[in-house]
């Protein structure tokens, strides 16, 4: 009898998980393949001839390196500011601290276009921050300043969240034996926490990078021109329509794909060295 | 010297209160307590980790109560080392060195003087992953002693170790203590470790220090049911004390009335080392003071040595080793005779 | 000597404790800051009376109302494909799975309007998908389907890293203890696996709908009509200037912060039941 | 009868080769091995967990080796017990039930038996987050039984408990196996444990079963080095047959000449328990087989008992009673007389 049933049983049983699986393979694929075709298609089967076309426009080329570099200078000052909150907010309690924390998020859930609005409500020529600033000649309304600005808006949660894990999982009691040995708080965080963090910071800093080439909807607000990439391919899919805008797209598409490669690698050997 | 004086120190909802703790210098002191009993809390408040709510410490006739931690000149060992895994051994054994911007050349002398105290030569250029357990507390010991700390605080180093490398640690740690004459408090949850190493025993628990003195005194003298129970006491029997002897008293319980040479008024409680009483099969026919007969209901094996417990009743827990064990040929059901000395039975 | 020293030693170095983490709380002072004036001026000080004739104004609530069903259907049909892909990679090994979890991942750092270019280069009327969906009376080029499209691509994201971190956080011995206690697999995931993750779904569920409420770039491509709130504040800011965008911008900050506060609440009392 | 033919499995990088075991219905057995030896990766692949490479598990006359994890008919109780955290215990301990599809009233009956076994009445109603680590495991061993396996898989269940809560449940395992003579495998770390549950022990490590056999076999007659120094054996001597006895031979190691009444040829090994040995003050003139003179080099105090070293050399471990260690009054430094009898002396 023992063996007849066995593989019966056998058989029933990885049929049954088979086909309660498969509906989870399947539906899974679905949502895969909605997001990589698209993508796919703008990048490979775009017409060759005017990707190379797009390639060596100096509108386009001005274009990417204004973005790349908006980008980085958010990234900067991104990191300068938001990469000691994030130590602050991993490392010690204060009141309001969860407000904080939550105030910080939600630049990733507010409308872009709301959030370009509420920056140049601040940052315009004639409101609060806006006149300072002319005053000393910086003016955000068309200009760099006012791309990082919005980029800064909505990608430096990217970074303080990254920073603020890295900053979590470097255990306590590290901090607290160098402590002990000698080493003020400072030199604990630059000797200890802060090399022990620096892989998620800079994960975190590409990520904000990525995120500031990809924003669109504030910046349109707050700068039209000179013209980042994400508004140069509204303008020419509105001035000449779909097949103008493609190699634009997938130039930045994949520039942004890259980046995030290089997130995902950072992220994945740390996660092997732990 | 170092002293505790009714420190009291609260971390998240867990609060040690009214700690008093006395040292001396170059003693060997074991803190011991369950698991949960705020072991860590009270080491760590002692390194400086934690604010001290009330209360004084005080290191070698100095207050350190408010003193930043990389001031008080502290060792310290957490159970899973707490090695910097970004750097190498050596550099790990000299980072308390290099924040105090001690000079190269005094750098290289200290590493290889702590190198020859404690043999981690063929490990210093490896990063703390690579290591074994034991080898990790080696380099945790080395880095703690680097800095020739005045105390050294060991918070279960020997815990997370398999059998052989904690008998290897524990005598590494004699010797160290043996040859370096620090003042070391050790932290462990096991009874049995803190009798091999310490010179003074505290044990704490329920929020507070509940006994400290000489091993024998707390292993053989409990002054609570928890401690008595904490050091596997088994024997602790509710009772009172009916009346006095010659040079001591004597203690009734429910079915047995036994003989001490303590004086103490007023206990609540007699107990009774397992391995203080005497079994045998021969039945006496004369009554003996503490001297029992009674019935074998159970018997575990327990590593080299057997338990018997004796329903008299009340049902008492004797030690036998496994050679008594074999030639008495002991059995469930079999009758027979106890007997104790009058200094082995403890009050209070 | 021991009390004089002491007191020395304790003041200077509370001292310097006190400028190093001084010098943190100050520059995270400066990004807190950065972020609340804006979203704050925008919903406080903004003119209460258009406030009030932006609520009661039909075209603002009807685009209110359009936007936050689009969203809640999209996260319907996240959750149907997203929630079962997240389930596959948190518990089962396959190959490129590091390919697919970088892919899902993509949408997040996909500059917006390129998203919108490549999903009209697959949805539009001409081409693949387009077509086949058209032949069935579905469009999607200005459309609430194109609206639903275009929130799911760059939303799904939220809901799957989510729901991947909640099933990944269920110790696998509660699912194999279920298994021997005489559970099937497909038992074992409804009966622990899911309803253990569940506060992890609904918080990616709650991070999609606010996301796909947010989505301005890739709807303006494919759906400028019929008009999302993010493209309504846009279309006022274009045609009558700040003063009239403003007092939408401030409705639907406010929809999204609440939503957001759904989600943190709910992620905040799971980690106090952990 | 449960019996494991030439198993061999994977996981991650970890593989067991040739995994054997033998156990009668009814048995119970105690897998024993140091941390990192596979022994959790061995009961789940017992349990249908892990799919097997090689080799055959069956279970009563069954082949299971295929058979999905489900249909086995295993209780397994984890370390942490793995309890449900989002339903009551009452609702934990029915789960097996429930997910066959047992008719409510049968659920009903089976829980009140379960509970009338295993004292958990008033626990029922509450979440496992709200219960002490001995009531969990008290919890995970009834659900464990709810549905009456076959074969009772117990890892660790009792490394995380305090001493009281581990003795209380060593004595509830014993209770539970005699009452319900259910067939249990049981894996732990902890020899002492083993010696004290085991009907039968395996010692698992470095990627297989090193031996297998009574506690009394494989604590008195290891087969190898490995099995010898988990055991703590201690007394362990290199060396080779060097002659025969009437009914034995003769072992000679560094220093010392063994009388053994073992007559394995080709032995490399002998070794002697700590409570073989006997020890005294007097030294008799008269040289007596197995008897040795030397200094003691070391006492160490463990629990109940100290470890005294005495270097002949080599240097031999012997443990002695408290009672015998006052009574003799050894010292560091002290000449003494160390004797074992022939069949004290294992060779291998």
């Amino acid at each position: 009898m023992a063996v007849v049933k066995k593989s019966e049983d056998a058989g029933r049983k990885s049929i049954i998980r088979y086909r309660f699986l498969m509906l989870f393979t399947l539906l899974g694929l679905i949502i895969v393949l909605f997001i990589l075709i698209p993508l796919a298609k703008v990048v490979f089967l775009s017409d060759k001839e005017s990707l190379w076309q797009a390639f060596i426009d100096p509108t386009t080329i001005n274009s990417i390196l204004l973005t790349l570099g908006a980008a980085l200078i958010t990234t900067a000052i991104g990191f300068i500011f938001g990469v000691p909150l994030a130590y602050m907010l991993a490392r010690y309690d204060f009141p309001l601290k969860s407000v904080v924390e939550g105030l910080i998020d939600l630049p990733i859930v507010v409308p872009h276009t709301a959030a370009g609005i509420a920056l140049l409500f601040v940052f315009g020529r004639n409101y609060l921050l806006g006149k300072w600033f002319g005053a000393v000649g910086v003016q955000f309304v068309d200009s760099l300043a006012g791309i990082v600005i919005a980029m800064l808006f909505v990608s430096v949660p990217f970074l303080i969240d990254s920073a603020k894990e890295g900053f979590k999982k470097v255990d306590v009691r590290l901090e607290n034996v160098s402590r002990t040995l000698g080493a003020s708080p400072w030199q604990v965080f630059y000797r200890v926490t802060f090399p022990l963090a620096w892989r998620s910071i800079l994960a975190g800093n590409l990520m904000m990078w990525a995120r500031g080439i990809s924003e669109f909807g504030a910046i349109v607000i707050l700068a039209y021109y000179p013209m980042v990439t994400p508004t140069l391919i509204y303008q020419r899919f509105e001035s000449y329509g779909l097949s103008k805008a493609i190699p634009v797209a997938a130039i930045l598409i994949l520039v942004c794909a890259f980046i995030f490669i290089g997130v995902r690698t950072l992220l994945h050997s740390r996660q092997k060295d732990d | 010297m170092i002293s505790l004086k009714s420190v009291r120190v609260e971390f998240r909802r867990f609060a040690l209160q009214d700690i008093s703790l006395e040292l001396e210098t170059g003693d060997y002191f074991m803190l011991v307590g369950p698991t949960g009993a705020g072991k860590t809390l009270l080491m760590e408040t002692i390194a400086g980790l934690h604010p001290v709510k009330s209360g004084e410490i005080w290191i070698e006739g100095r207050d350190v109560t408010r003193l930043e931690p990389e001031k008080r000149h502290i060792g310290m060992v957490y159970q899973d080392c707490a090695l910097l895994p970004h750097l190498s051994v050596a550099e790990n054994i000299v980072f308390g060195l290099k924040v105090r911007r001690v000079a190269n050349g005094e750098i290289k002398r200290k590493l290889a003087e702590i190198v020859s105290i404690i043999k981690v030569e063929h490990l210093l250029e490896r990063k703390p992953g690579k290591l074994s357990g034991g080898e990790k507390q080696k380099v945790a010991l080395a880095r703690a002693l680097a800095t020739s700390p005045r105390l050294l605080l060991l918070d279960e180093p020997l815990s997370s170790l398999d059998p052989e490398s904690r008998e290897m640690l524990q005598q590494e740690l004699k010797r160290l203590h043996r040859e370096l004459g620090i003042t070391v408090i050790h932290i462990t949850h096991d009874f049995d470790e803190a009798l091999l190493l310490g010179k003074h025993i505290a044990v704490i628990g329920e929020g507070g220090i509940r006994q400290a003195g000489t091993p024998e005194e707390v292993f053989r003298r409990p002054s609570s049911e928890f401690v008595a129970r904490f050091t596997r006491m088994r024997n602790i029997f509710a009772g009172k004390i009916s009346g006095q002897t010659g040079d001591g008293s004597v203690f009734r319980t429910d079915g047995m009335e036994l003989v001490t040479t303590s004086r103490k008024t007023g206990a609540t409680h007699a107990c009774i080392r397992p391995d203080d009483i005497d079994i045998s099969t021969s039945l006496a026919s004369h009554p003996a003071p503490n001297s029992f007969i009674g019935t074998i209901t159970r018997i575990d094996e327990v590593g080299m040595a057997y338990h018997i417990f004796v329903n008299v009743p009340p049902e008492v827990c004797c030690l036998v080793t496994r050679r008594s064990f074999r030639e008495m040929g002991l059995t469930v059901g079999k009758k027979v005779q106890i007997h104790f000395a009058p200094d082995s039975v403890h009050i209070f």
